[in-house]
């Protein structure tokens, strides 16, 4: 007789929400009408974002104590469903700015191509975007890479979608490539750590560790770095970000917009659960492993940027070294550390999103890549969308404009609390460095000489394109960016209650 | 357990799951690297098992069961972006697709 | 139950054949020019561990091995293949790069790294032998595990499979049907369209 | 409304103000009165402030008190004391007559710009009455962004290095600034200006002054200021040098000094040599500058110098000086600036070789020029003259030598506005002053008078500013105790 454990089906409400609308764009794009598609796969993904976070916040209100459920598979508590509810907001922006530009905006020459797979686009990302709200939740090593390898593979495949350019095929095979590869190192770690524990439950792991003395075990000690490893690589932090820019690239703007905001904020989130959950003896392994894979992020991340002239690449670099700030947070590995990088998230998400989503604007716009010299004098073109930029990466930069300055003052504090002077000091330089390649982008969007500035009007060749959506989605981003630099205190509440699912 | 340790398999395992990272690393053809990717899951799906009958506990034979689903499905999206590419009448060499490279 | 019924040294040898078999293919593997012959080679590979979970009681894992893998994958492995063409690349061509060069002492490093952790801990408890029961590794008992302990584990695989094969269709078909949605003005483009990607 | 929300609205009237002009699409003259108008209410506000503000009484007058994230113990603190009142007004009038000049002067993309001049204004403002060190941070940055925009785009040719040096010489001092206030916050448990305890260590100290001496700017740190006083509009140069600035000398006063009693004493020699520094070689490179605008930039650089002089004098006469002589050479170099960026509109040049003979048939230009240029040299009577002697009176307290270091450097301020002054107005006609170039209008009048006046005003009674500074007229006890 078998009983099936009980199942806790609120908890899964969120990942639930996000399939459920998932299946139903998939049936969309087979039975509604080819010209209906777009319009009903971008309701269901917009309801179904909705539906996740609804679902997401009422998770928040109702799981003041952290348990886990189904089998002890999956944590319903504040810390999952914190991050359910900026991934799935995240995925609502994302689905607002895609119904104009996805899949194949370049594909205008022939319009009717434009719908090949939209359906088959937004399920895409309700399935990618459920992976995530099922990885922040995992609560063992098995859920852990296969909630991994769900979003990924959504992920891989939505990087290709726009496949008559090379560019975005070649970024889905390099994804795949590399992302499987960090997969792979993840899983044999997982394996390593699952032999010297005999348990892939993070609690137990931890119990076992502390039970039988485990914490200089060779095994543990190596399978751990594996597993970071393979975190690391997807929350693209140095060294193991390599694929970063050339994805970021190549794949369709709105989905590097999804992936470089939702993606990192899962796989950092869920970084700081396993290590704390699985690994609190080992803790001062990891909190050093994290401060070194920041200061090579910031290096890395800040240096490579400065020398690129495309745009996708340098916020692609940007992204790289935010990875590292939010990781100078997560390697305080303390409850403080663990607000910061729930803080640090929200406006990062929105900044990074919303400057990839301008991109997208002006990229439909020319019909061409952007770079600092197709960008110039967009700011005085598109103004609304110009000084949206200007926010996001002034915010990015971490000028008090947006929250992104108090996330940034937040991992210092952190860092420091933790008592690691050396990170605020290497933090404060990076950001410096930083400075020269966001300005470089604000100044190609104003300050060109004016003969410069019509090189972009005679190239798009008309007026801009319409696009409301995408105005909301950027609004959206800037709303919250903004917002977050007044509303700290809740924010920070917020956060806190969510960090204190952690075993901290 | 009668015959070779724990030791002698999970050898084996790291063995596999170095040759199959090399074999991404310097690879060019793709389907090669996607080859090189099932021996890194092979390597890790081996020590799986190994520890599952080490531990006496199921997970870890579960866990590799679900890993051969994983491992076929990052095959089928590979394969159809590697068909895709080659009807987009590429060279499948990926140093070659030097668009990417800034 | 080949562990449990035969002899040590019996099962030391199959294991010394299989170990073998197995290394000697995954070199092979990732050593030869031509993607049809590696992927030979990595049946080779998926037969020989499937022996090895034999010998540590995984039976439906190694049923499961042959039958997914040797089975299904490698079989869509060698229609693309055969799809593509074989494209010959000499693999260590050129001289190492540093690229190369880097990844070979990477590798290198780790599994050495590896080895040497195993090994330092074989003296320890690795050595120890365990007994089990003759259910550890049927398919009863999986499937028992299946629905029980791992069954999320269960659901989120079929939904991977599901993803996968959604994005295997949305790349796999480029050469679009002629649906009854389209406008008539556009067939005739898409028609030739369709020839070329024949072509 | 409540009296301690006037501070508030000070510092969010005109950030709101640009908001409404950013996002409303008003005509270019309805934007440009919106501006005008809400600078001018700023003023009354001000005014309104003064006429309320109990001179006497020590502590915190306006304050306003709000939690912002209390797990860190930041709130939102603003209020002002007597400096900062004076500092604030400065701040209000440089800017009103700024954005007058904007106006008058009709710069192109307006919205855009009178925008970012009131956002300028909001930010200038909270940098002097926050009283959180976050908050302080928060507006000491947010300054910088609208400066990089007005400088960047609406500047002369050379802007665009001009803006990148201005950016990251300022931040490279701010950001190890903010990693003193990191560290110092949560060592202290606050972040509270006023509840804080001292601090006795030497690298906060130099990652708080490092941002100011940045700032102000100090000599060696001044690489930025040539470029952006030459190449942004004349009004921005003029908010500039006249009120940028100051917020450095300000942050030595109301933070460094006071919070940092042992590191202050021990660095105290080395802060002194590097104003002396200042002092002598911005003057001796006023005197040699080839351009209106380089006078007056190395001028402004000389007279940081000396305000910094005052300040780590350390004596009650030096802080009375330093704040009066803040406020004045504030009004100073602004009107110095419009009236450069008159006469650059005229002749199209600021060469001084290209200049001359201007005084003849332009009798308003030149009864300005003079006016400003007298007080600016320090003629006794002036309210530079009154800053400048109360500042040398109390370094000759600390040691003569800083004092006559100061003494031989106002002899150096008298020669070069005085070479300034022929070398516009008097001597042959230059070749590019064309006999039609007209004298200064009545809109041009209207926006550098009032400044003038204020100067006049204070020239006729310095201690409305020297006496009403500090509680009590104690300055040393007032900023030893903290300002609590």
């Amino acid at each position: 007789m078998i009983h099936a454990p009980h199942v806790d089906w609120f908890a899964l409400s969120t990942v639930l929400a996000l399939l459920g609308a998932s299946g139903v764009a998939l049936l969309g794009a087979v039975l509604v009408p080819r010209p209906a598609q777009r319009a009903f796969a971008a309701t269901v993904a917009a309801l179904g974002f909705t539906g996740g976070i609804v679902a997401s916040v009422w998770l928040y209100v109702a799981s003041a104590s952290g348990h886990r459920v189904v089998a002890n598979a999956f944590y319903r508590d504040r810390w999952t469903a914190l991050a359910q509810a900026i991934v799935c907001a995240v995925g609502l922006a994302t689905t607002l700015l895609s119904v104009e530009h996805m899949p194949g905006w370049s594909r205008d020459a022939d319009r009717s191509r434009r719908d090949d797979h939209v359906a088959e686009f937004f399920a895409l990302l309700l399935a990618s975007a459920a992976g995530m709200a099922f990885f922040v939740g995992a609560a063992n090593l098995m859920t852990l890479f296969l909630s991994l390898e769900w979003l990924s593979i959504a992920l891989y495949v939505m990087c290709a979608i726009d496949y008559d350019r090379e560019g975005s095929l070649e970024a889905g095979l390099k994804y795949l490539v590399v992302g499987s590869f960090g997969s792979a190192t993840l899983l044999f770690g997982s394996a390593l750590v699952y032999g010297a524990t005999g348990s892939i439950g993070f609690p137990e792991i931890a119990h076992a560790v502390s039970a039988r003395g485990l914490s200089h075990d060779v095994l543990l000690v190596l399978g751990l770095a594996l597993v970071i490893a393979g975190l690391a690589f997807k929350s693209s932090a140095a060294p193991f970000h390599m694929w970063t820019p050339d994805v970021y690239q190549g794949a369709p703007t709105p989905v590097t917009a999804f992936m470089s905001s939702a993606t990192k904020v899962a796989a950092l989130v869920l970084a700081l659960r396993v290590l704390a959950t699985a690994f609190p003896q080992e803790a001062r392994l990891w909190t050093w492993a994290f401060a070194g894979i920041a200061v090579a992020s910031l290096t890395i991340g800040n240096l490579a940027a400065l020398v690129q002239r495309d745009v996708k690449r340098i916020l692609a670099y940007s992204s790289i070294s935010h990875a590292g700030f939010v990781l100078i947070g997560l390697s305080a590995g303390t409850a403080l550390g663990g607000r910061a990088l729930m803080y640090y998230l929200i406006p990062y998400a929105a900044m990074a999103f919303g400057s990839f989503a301008v991109v997208a604007a002006r990229e439909r716009e020319l019909g061409v890549p952007v770079t600092l010299d197709t960008i110039a004098g967009f700011g005085w073109e598109r103004p609304f969308l110009g000084v949206a930029m200007w926010f996001f990466l002034f915010g990015l930069a971490g000028l008090p404009l947006t929250g992104g300055f108090v996330g940034k003052f937040y991992v210092l504090a952190a860092a420091y609390d933790h008592g690691w002077a050396w990170l605020v000091i290497v933090g404060v330089l990076a950001t410096l460095v930083s400075l020269y390649y966001y300005l470089g982008i604000v100044r190609a969007m104003y300050m060109r000489p004016s003969d410069e500035l019509r090189v972009g009007a005679a190239v798009a060749g008309g007026s801009p394109p319409r696009e409301a959506l995408l105005h909301v989605s950027v609004g959206l981003a800037l709303a919250v960016a903004v917002g977050s630099l007044f509303a700290v205190e809740p924010l920070v509440d917020l956060a806190r209650h969510a960090a204190s699912s952690l075993p901290f | 357990m009668l015959g070779p340790g724990v030791v002698w398999y999970l050898g084996v395992a790291a063995f596999l799951f170095g040759i199959g990272a090399l074999g991404v690393l310097v690879r060019r053809n793709p389907l090669i690297v996607l080859l090189s990717l099932e021996i890194m899951l092979n390597g890790a799906n081996l020590a799986l098992i190994v520890f599952s009958r080490h531990v006496r506990g199921g997970a870890g034979q579960i866990f590799a069961l679900s890993v051969m689903a994983v491992a076929a499905s990052e095959v089928c999206v590979g394969l159809g972006l590697v068909v895709a590419l080659h009807r987009r009448r590429l060279a499948l060499d990926v140093d070659r697709l030097s668009e990417l490279r800034g | 139950m080949l562990a449990i019924s035969a002899g040590g040294g019996l099962v030391w040898a199959v294991w010394a054949i299989a170990a073998f078999a197995c290394l000697a293919s995954s070199v092979a593997v990732v050593s030869f020019a031509n993607p049809f012959y590696s992927a030979l080679a990595l049946i080779g590979n998926l037969g020989s561990l499937a022996v090895m979970y034999l010998l540590v009681s995984a039976e439906f894992v190694a049923a499961a091995q042959v039958l997914v893998y040797a089975g299904a994958v490698m079989v869509m492995f060698l229609f693309v293949i055969a799809y593509v063409g074989p494209r010959r690349e000499a693999p260590w061509a050129g001289g190492p790069s540093w690229q190369t060069l880097g990844a070979v002492l990477a590798a290198g490093a780790l599994l050495v790294e590896i080895v040497v952790a195993i090994g330092l801990s074989a003296g320890g408890r690795l050595s120890r032998s365990e007994h089990v029961n003759a259910t550890f590794g049927s398919p009863e008992w999986i499937g028992r595990l299946f629905l029980t302990d791992h069954l999320l584990a269960f659901e989120i695989t079929s939904i991977v499979l599901l993803v996968a094969a959604v994005g295997g269709v949305i790349l796999g078909s480029h050469t679009r049907r002629q649906d009854s949605g389209a406008a008539p003005q556009d067939a005739e483009p898409r028609r030739e369209r369709d020839l070329e990607a024949v072509r | 409304m409540t009296i301690s929300s006037v501070t508030s609205l000070l510092i969010w009237l005109p950030i709101g103000a640009a908001l409404v002009v950013w996002v409303l699409p008003l005509s270019r003259y309805a934007t440009g009165s919106l501006a005008v108008l809400v600078s001018l209410v700023e003023v009354g506000l001000w005014i309104e402030q003064a006429a309320r503000f109990d001179f006497d009484a020590g502590g915190l007058q306006f304050s306003q008190r709000a939690s912002w994230f209390s797990d860190l113990h930041v709130s939102y603190h603003v209020g002002e004391y007597g400096f900062s009142l004076w500092l604030v007004g400065l701040t209000v009038v440089a800017m009103a007559a700024s954005v007058g000049y904007g106006f008058w002067v009709g710069r192109e993309r307006p919205r855009a710009y009178f925008g970012l001049q009131l956002f300028l204004t909001g930010a200038t403002v909270g940098v002097f009455v926050a009283q959180d060190l976050l908050l302080f941070y928060a507006f000491f940055e947010a300054m910088l962004i609208p400066l990089y925009v007005l400088v960047g785009v609406w500047g002369g040719a050379g802007r665009l290095g001009a803006t990148i040096k201005l950016l990251i010489y300022t931040m490279a001092g701010s950001l190890f600034m903010l990693a003193a206030i990191v560290v110092y916050g949560l060592k202290e448990g606050t972040f509270d200006l006023v509840d804080g305890p001292t601090s006795a260590s030497r690298w906060l100290f130099l990652g708080f002054m490092l941002a100011f001496l940045v700032k102000a700017p100090l000599f060696p740190f001044h690489g930025w200021l040539p470029d952006a006083y030459r190449e942004a509009p004349a009004e921005v140069t003029a908010v500039l040098s006249g009120v940028i600035a100051k917020a450095g000398t300000y942050g030595m006063l109301r933070i460094a000094i006071p919070t940092f009693p042992e590191p202050t004493s021990y660095y105290r020699t080395t802060v002194l040599a590097l104003a002396a520094a200042t002092l002598v070689y911005g003057s001796v490179l006023a005197f040699r500058s080839p351009d209106f605008r380089g006078v007056v930039a190395y001028s402004s650089l000389a007279q940081s110098g000396l305000i910094t002089l005052g300040l780590f004098s350390g004596t009650g006469l030096g802080y009375d000086g330093a704040v009066l002589q803040m406020v004045a050479h504030g009004l100073i170099s602004a009107s110095l600036f419009l009236i450069a960026g008159a006469v650059e509109r005229r002749t199209a040049t600021g060469e001084l070789r290209l200049l001359g003979g201007m005084a003849r048939g332009r009798p308003a230009l030149a009864t300005l020029l003079v006016t400003v240029g007298i007080i600016a040299l320090a003629v006794p009577g002036s309210a530079s003259f009154a800053g400048e002697f109360l500042i040398l009176a109390g370094s000759y307290q600390r040691a003569w030598w800083w004092a006559s270091i100061g003494a031989g450097a106002i002899v150096l301020a008298a020669m070069y506005m005085l070479r300034l002054i022929s070398a516009v107005l008097h001597e042959a006609r230059g070749p590019a002053v064309a006999d039609e170039a007209m004298d200064v209008r009545p809109g041009e009048l209207a926006l550098v008078v009032p400044l003038v006046a204020c100067l006049l005003a204070l020239s006729a009674w310095p201690a409305g500013i020297s006496h009403h500074s500090f509680a009590g007229d104690a300055p040393s006890g007032v900023v030893q105790g903290q300002f609590k």
